[in-house]
């Protein structure tokens, strides 16, 4: 008998974590066994500026529902101003994958230091259900990328 | 030729032999431990590895050979990067034999032949020097000019210094660019060598090697009084379908991949010098 | 002659999507200009002239697939992705789009290995052709002996105002209207009469109509590859590839792979002589600058290609007149080098 | 004007100032108007046009042709000079191997417009106050309002003023002060999400990549652009899938944010007639909107919106929801 699986929506998301700050808090999330989902994909990067644009396209390409970037706060960066940068570049790309129709919570940046295991694993939690919420990624993919 | 054109088969890399610091050749036969196609000296075929690139490689190894194909190649970019680092018993893919060859059952044929190859270029002059040495009898004279930068860059030197001294009517000269401790031999660079062994104009000639000795050793060659019309070498160009649809290795209105890679100098002549 | 008015067509088509026939015709889009689209109910057929990009797609996609890989190891699966392909129509193709697939054949099919993958294509399309009645000023086919008025493909159309008027000219185009039959009435065809000659009046009379291509007789290669005027002509082309991508004889391709997380797959697409990248090597560019790769363009559908096969790569569309930006195209190379450069 | 600037070019040839001479050439039809680079004065004479029909924006040009041997004199127009400054302030042209005339320009004729108006047969243009009279190759002559066969970036004219220039031919304009450059960008933005990702798709699952929009493009300019890096895992030249032509669009014109002057030439070139200056036209109003107004090219500037920072900035996701609760 031929049986219907009806699985649940179980999101992909890539989180680009800076190495100074987000990461070590990711470290530390980890330590303090704090939960957060197991399906987000953790990507060191040197400085949350590191992210090019075409990061998250590709992710978003290669089967991404959701693409978050961790990095210092403002006025905390490893090398002084690059969380600056990123909070135009990002503010800008968001602003116009979602002018091309992709839904406003996919992306996010948020700032979480090496001492904020606890915000880590809640901003993962909250990215994760407004993903949930949001349903998988159809206007930014490549099928190819999603047949198995 | 394979019936599909653009879809390869399965090679093994059954064997794998560091030549020199910078060139292995790989024996490549089928799964089923089976030679993959037969092919003619010159000819090539496009080796790749799925997910890293892929390149027409010439074919080293003598038409005769028929249990299994040799290619000798030099770690120069991505794929042969890649190759480099394998170990025996990897699988490629592999697509061929393609181009033309040189004539070896023609124009060659019944004639004394002169090798002219630099560094890696021995590889396909390899194949022909093999095909000669497999048929003795169809060809005379054979005379091998071979030059590297250094001795412990030079292709074959086992198979040159022992196998090749046995075989009847031929000659082997080597060269090497800069002088090196324990080295003997001549010193100097391939065209020079070439001009200063005076080989007789009646001789038909092959040369293959980087652009740069190409152009020298043909002007020694045209002052010695050889003819275009006696000379012949293979060419390279960027290729993506190895079977002249794709519109890249022309070289005015010749395919390199098809028509090519085996070029008589008198018909470059007449082809614009985009190459 | 076999009529069919536009609303039967349409009843036409959908009797062949049910017969598993999928039905293509250039549709106008929301830009205003005509393209190719699958039909389904309620499309209608554009009365433009050109579609920008020609019919090659359907023989000649600018992304096809050609395999995958799945790499376990040390081992490698080879797998052809190809599904069984259905027979097609392509509907309202031109007399320089039906020129085009002649071109094609003798590159992808007659031109040993054949390409399996545009064969395959080629024998499931069925083409119908419409013929001209009002060309454009950009227009040059009659220049190589093209009869807009006669397009020759397996089932030859005139749209005379909303009636079609069709005629097989293939095996394969007779079975096509067999399966139409009903809907078609056999009528006078006066009015096709009339039409032809009024497009031959203005064919005549096209701009371009008399274009001089004695110099381009496929001996004097040397000679046109040489001459200084490349130098100035191609000066200010920009190496874009719009007039590759919208001819419809370019044939040049580029082999690519994707790394699906699933197996990797080798597709091919499009590629453009007017890119640098399209001969570059590893330590060197035999067409360095946009000059050699602006004449290479030129020098293949001119030069190359009668010297070849005594005929040329080009069918006068005038698809790269209408879209270059800088209007270097090739009637402006033709004038330049042909007529002044003699 | 066609004729003082022939006289001025042949003068400066003549006296030896430049060697070579951008401009526009006439084409095969009376419409078509290539940019290019003369070196003698009776081909000038002959060839040289200047007209509503010299869309060409030369300014990217400068930057290969600067670095040949003598000076060369360039025309440009109020809006392609500031495309040469940016290019300037990015130190792309040699200021020094360049002299501009700047020439007045009452706006462009959009030849698609115009075909699509009058047809395929167009086979000329002449305009006489506010009216366009056209002959086709029927025999026909036709007629219609000038206003509407401008191009769109003429139509929303950002200026008439030359932000640099070495001598200038007519009359010099001012900057306009009112446009309604963003009224489209606007009407996108009040759409709701689906609409948007509608017009989109439309717009670009037309893209054929003929990289037309790129190569035109004066801020880009790149020596090898990332979508010609078989490396960089973009280099794809055709989409297998819409994501691709996506990636292409977005990409592309993230890459000139801040630095696009919106000249428009991208729109202008486009064989599928994409509004790409739509993309470009939302970074804009955005950064203005977000940093304050900027307008890349119109002097000389060491950062634009994108090179610098204010600690106050909002935060992306603030910045994306800004005016949702008015």
């Amino acid at each position: 008998m031929p049986v219907t699986e009806t699985k649940a929506f179980e999101p992909k998301i890539v989180a680009f974590c800076c190495n100074w700050c987000s990461y070590a808090g990711a470290d530390l999330a980890g330590s303090n066994r704090s939960e957060y989902p197991s399906n987000i994909k953790i990507v060191r990067v040197p400085c949350s500026c590191r992210v090019n644009p075409m990061f998250i396209l590709k992710a978003f390409q290669r089967g991404a529902d959701g693409v978050i970037i961790c990095g210092c706060h403002p006025g905390d960066c490893h090398y002084s101003t690059g969380n600056y940068f990123t909070r135009r570049r990002m503010a800008l790309l968001f602003s116009m994958l979602n002018y091309l129709g992709v839904e406003k919570g996919r992306t996010r940046v948020e700032w979480v230091s090496a001492s904020e295991g606890g915000r880590f694993s809640e901003t993962m939690n909250d990215f994760a259900s407004t993903i949930e919420k949001l349903g998988p990624n159809h206007r930014l993919e490549d099928l190819r990328c999603k047949q198995k | 030729m394979q019936k599909e054109a653009l879809i390869p088969v399965v090679g093994v890399v059954q064997k794998i032999t560091q030549e020199t610091p910078d060139v292995k050749t790989f024996r490549v036969v089928g799964p089923d431990g089976k030679n993959l196609f037969d092919h003619m000296p010159g000819q090539c075929a496009m080796l790749s590895v799925p997910g890293v690139s892929e390149a027409m490689i010439s074919i080293t190894s003598s038409p005769a050979q028929t249990d299994y194909m040799e290619f000798s190649i030099k770690k120069a970019g991505k794929l042969t990067g890649w190759l480099h680092e394998m170990e025996e018993g990897q699988e490629i893919t592999i697509r061929g034999p393609y181009g033309n060859d040189f004539p070896v059952e023609t124009e060659l044929k019944g004639q004394d032949l002169l090798f002219i190859a630099g560094g890696i270029g021995v590889a396909p002059i390899h194949s022909v020097i093999d095909y000669c040495i497999d048929h003795r009898e169809d060809y005379g004279r054979l005379q091998v000019v071979y030059g590297a930068r250094t001795p412990k860059d030079l292709v074959f030197y086992d198979e040159m210094t022992g196998p090749w001294k046995n075989v009847p009517n031929m000659e082997v000269d080597l060269t090497i660019d800069r002088e090196a401790e324990g080295w003997d031999g001549h010193v100097g660079f391939v065209p020079t060598y070439a001009a200063e062994l005076k080989p007789s104009t009646s001789m038909k000639v092959l040369v293959c090697g980087p652009p740069i000795m190409i152009k020298f050793t043909l002007q020694g060659l045209k002052e010695l009084g050889f003819k275009d019309t006696q000379i012949f070498t293979t060419m390279e160009m960027r290729m993506k379908c190895g079977v002249g649809k794709c519109g890249r290795c022309n070289i005015g209105n010749k395919y390199v991949c098809k028509d090519g890679p085996v070029f008589r100098f008198d018909e470059l002549g007449e082809l614009p010098p985009e190459y | 002659m076999l009529s069919i008015t536009e609303a039967k067509l349409y009843e036409a088509f959908a009797q062949l999507k049910k017969n598993g026939e999928a039905v293509y015709l250039p549709v106008d889009n929301t830009s205003g200009e005509a393209d190719f689209a699958e039909w389904k109910e309620g499309t209608a057929i554009s009365k433009q002239l050109k579609t920008v990009r020609s019919a090659k797609d359907f023989f000649f996609p600018q992304t096809e697939n050609l395999m995958k890989f799945k790499v376990h190891g040390k081992k490698i699966n080879v797998i052809d992705t190809r599904e069984e392909l259905s027979d097609f129509v392509i509907f309202g193709a031109r007399a320089c789009d039906v020129a085009s697939f002649k071109l094609l054949d003798r590159a992808f099919i007659e031109e040993k290995p054949v390409d399996t993958y545009y064969e395959n294509r080629r024998e499931h399309g069925i083409v119908v052709s419409i013929a001209c009645s009002k060309p454009a000023a950009s227009c040059f086919c009659t220049v190589y002996d093209i009869d807009p008025t006669h397009p020759n493909a397996d089932v030859d159309g005139y749209r005379v105002d909303d009636t079609f008027y069709l005629e097989a000219k293939t095996a394969k185009g007779e079975k096509l209207l067999k399966q139409i039959e009903p809907m078609m009435s056999e009528s006078d065809d006066q009015c096709v009469k009339d039409q032809i000659a009024t497009t031959e009046k203005i064919l005549k009379n096209l701009p371009f109509a008399n274009l001089d291509m004695s110099r381009f007789n496929g001996d004097n290669m040397m000679d046109i590859f040489n001459d200084p005027k490349w130098n100035s002509i191609s000066e200010t082309c920009l190496g874009c590839g719009a007039c590759t991508f919208v001819c419809p004889t370019c044939q040049c391709y580029d082999i690519k792979e994707l790394d699906t997380g699933d197996g990797i797959e080798r597709f091919r697409c499009w590629d453009s002589c007017m890119y640098k990248d399209f001969t570059q090597m590893a330590a060197a560019n035999p067409r360095p600058s946009q000059k050699e790769r602006f004449r290479q363009r030129f020098m293949h559908k001119l030069v190359y290609y009668p010297k070849n096969y005594n005929v040329y790569g080009c069918v006068g569309c005038g698809r790269c007149v209408d879209k270059c930006p800088t209007h270097l195209h090739i009637v402006n190379v033709i004038k330049t080098l042909g007529e002044e450069g003699k | 004007m066609q004729t003082e600037m022939i006289k001025r070019a042949k003068e400066l040839l003549a006296d030896g100032t430049v060697k070579r001479v951008a401009g526009w050439r006439s084409g095969d039809f009376q419409y078509e108007l290539s940019p290019s680079i003369f070196t003698d004065a009776e081909d000038l004479e002959k060839n040289f046009q200047y007209s509503e029909l010299a869309a060409s924006n030369m300014s990217k040009y400068m930057i290969k042709e600067s670095r040949k041997e003598g000076k060369v004199l360039i025309f440009l127009k109020p809006c392609d000079t500031y495309s040469f400054q940016q290019l300037l302030n990015e130190h792309r042209i040699l200021r020094e191997n360049v002299m501009i005339i700047g020439v007045a320009c009452d706006g462009n004729l959009d030849i698609v417009a115009a075909k699509k108006r009058f047809g395929e047969g167009l086979l000329s243009l002449k305009s006489e106050g506010d009216t366009i009279t056209a002959t086709t190759i029927y025999g026909e002559e036709l007629t219609a309002p000038r206003q509407e066969l401008l191009l769109e970036r003429c139509v929303n004219c950002k200026s008439k003023k030359h932000v640099v220039f070495d001598e200038l031919i007519g009359e010099e304009g001012v900057e306009v002060e009112t446009t309604h450059r963003f009224d489209k960008v606007d009407e996108l933005d009040a759409m709701s999400e689906d609409q948007r990702f509608g017009f989109w798709q439309n717009e670009l699952s037309r893209c054929i990549r003929c990289n037309a929009c790129r190569d035109i493009c004066p801020a880009c300019s790149c020596e090898n652009c990332v979508f010609d890096n078989p490396e960089s895992g973009f280099s794809n030249k055709g989409a297998a899938v819409q994501m691709d032509n996506d990636m292409f669009h977005i990409i592309r014109a993230f890459h000139v944010a801040g630095r696009c002057t919106d000249c428009g030439e991208c729109s202008r070139v486009c064989p599928e007639h994409i509004p790409l200056h739509l993309l470009n036209r939302k970074f804009i109003k955005d950064y203005d909107g977000l940093y304050g107004e900027f307008q890349a090219g119109s002097g000389e500037q060491e950062t634009h919106p994108l090179t610098k920072f204010n600690m106050e900035d909002l935060n992306p996701t603030e910045a994306l929801n800004r005016g949702d609760e008015e």
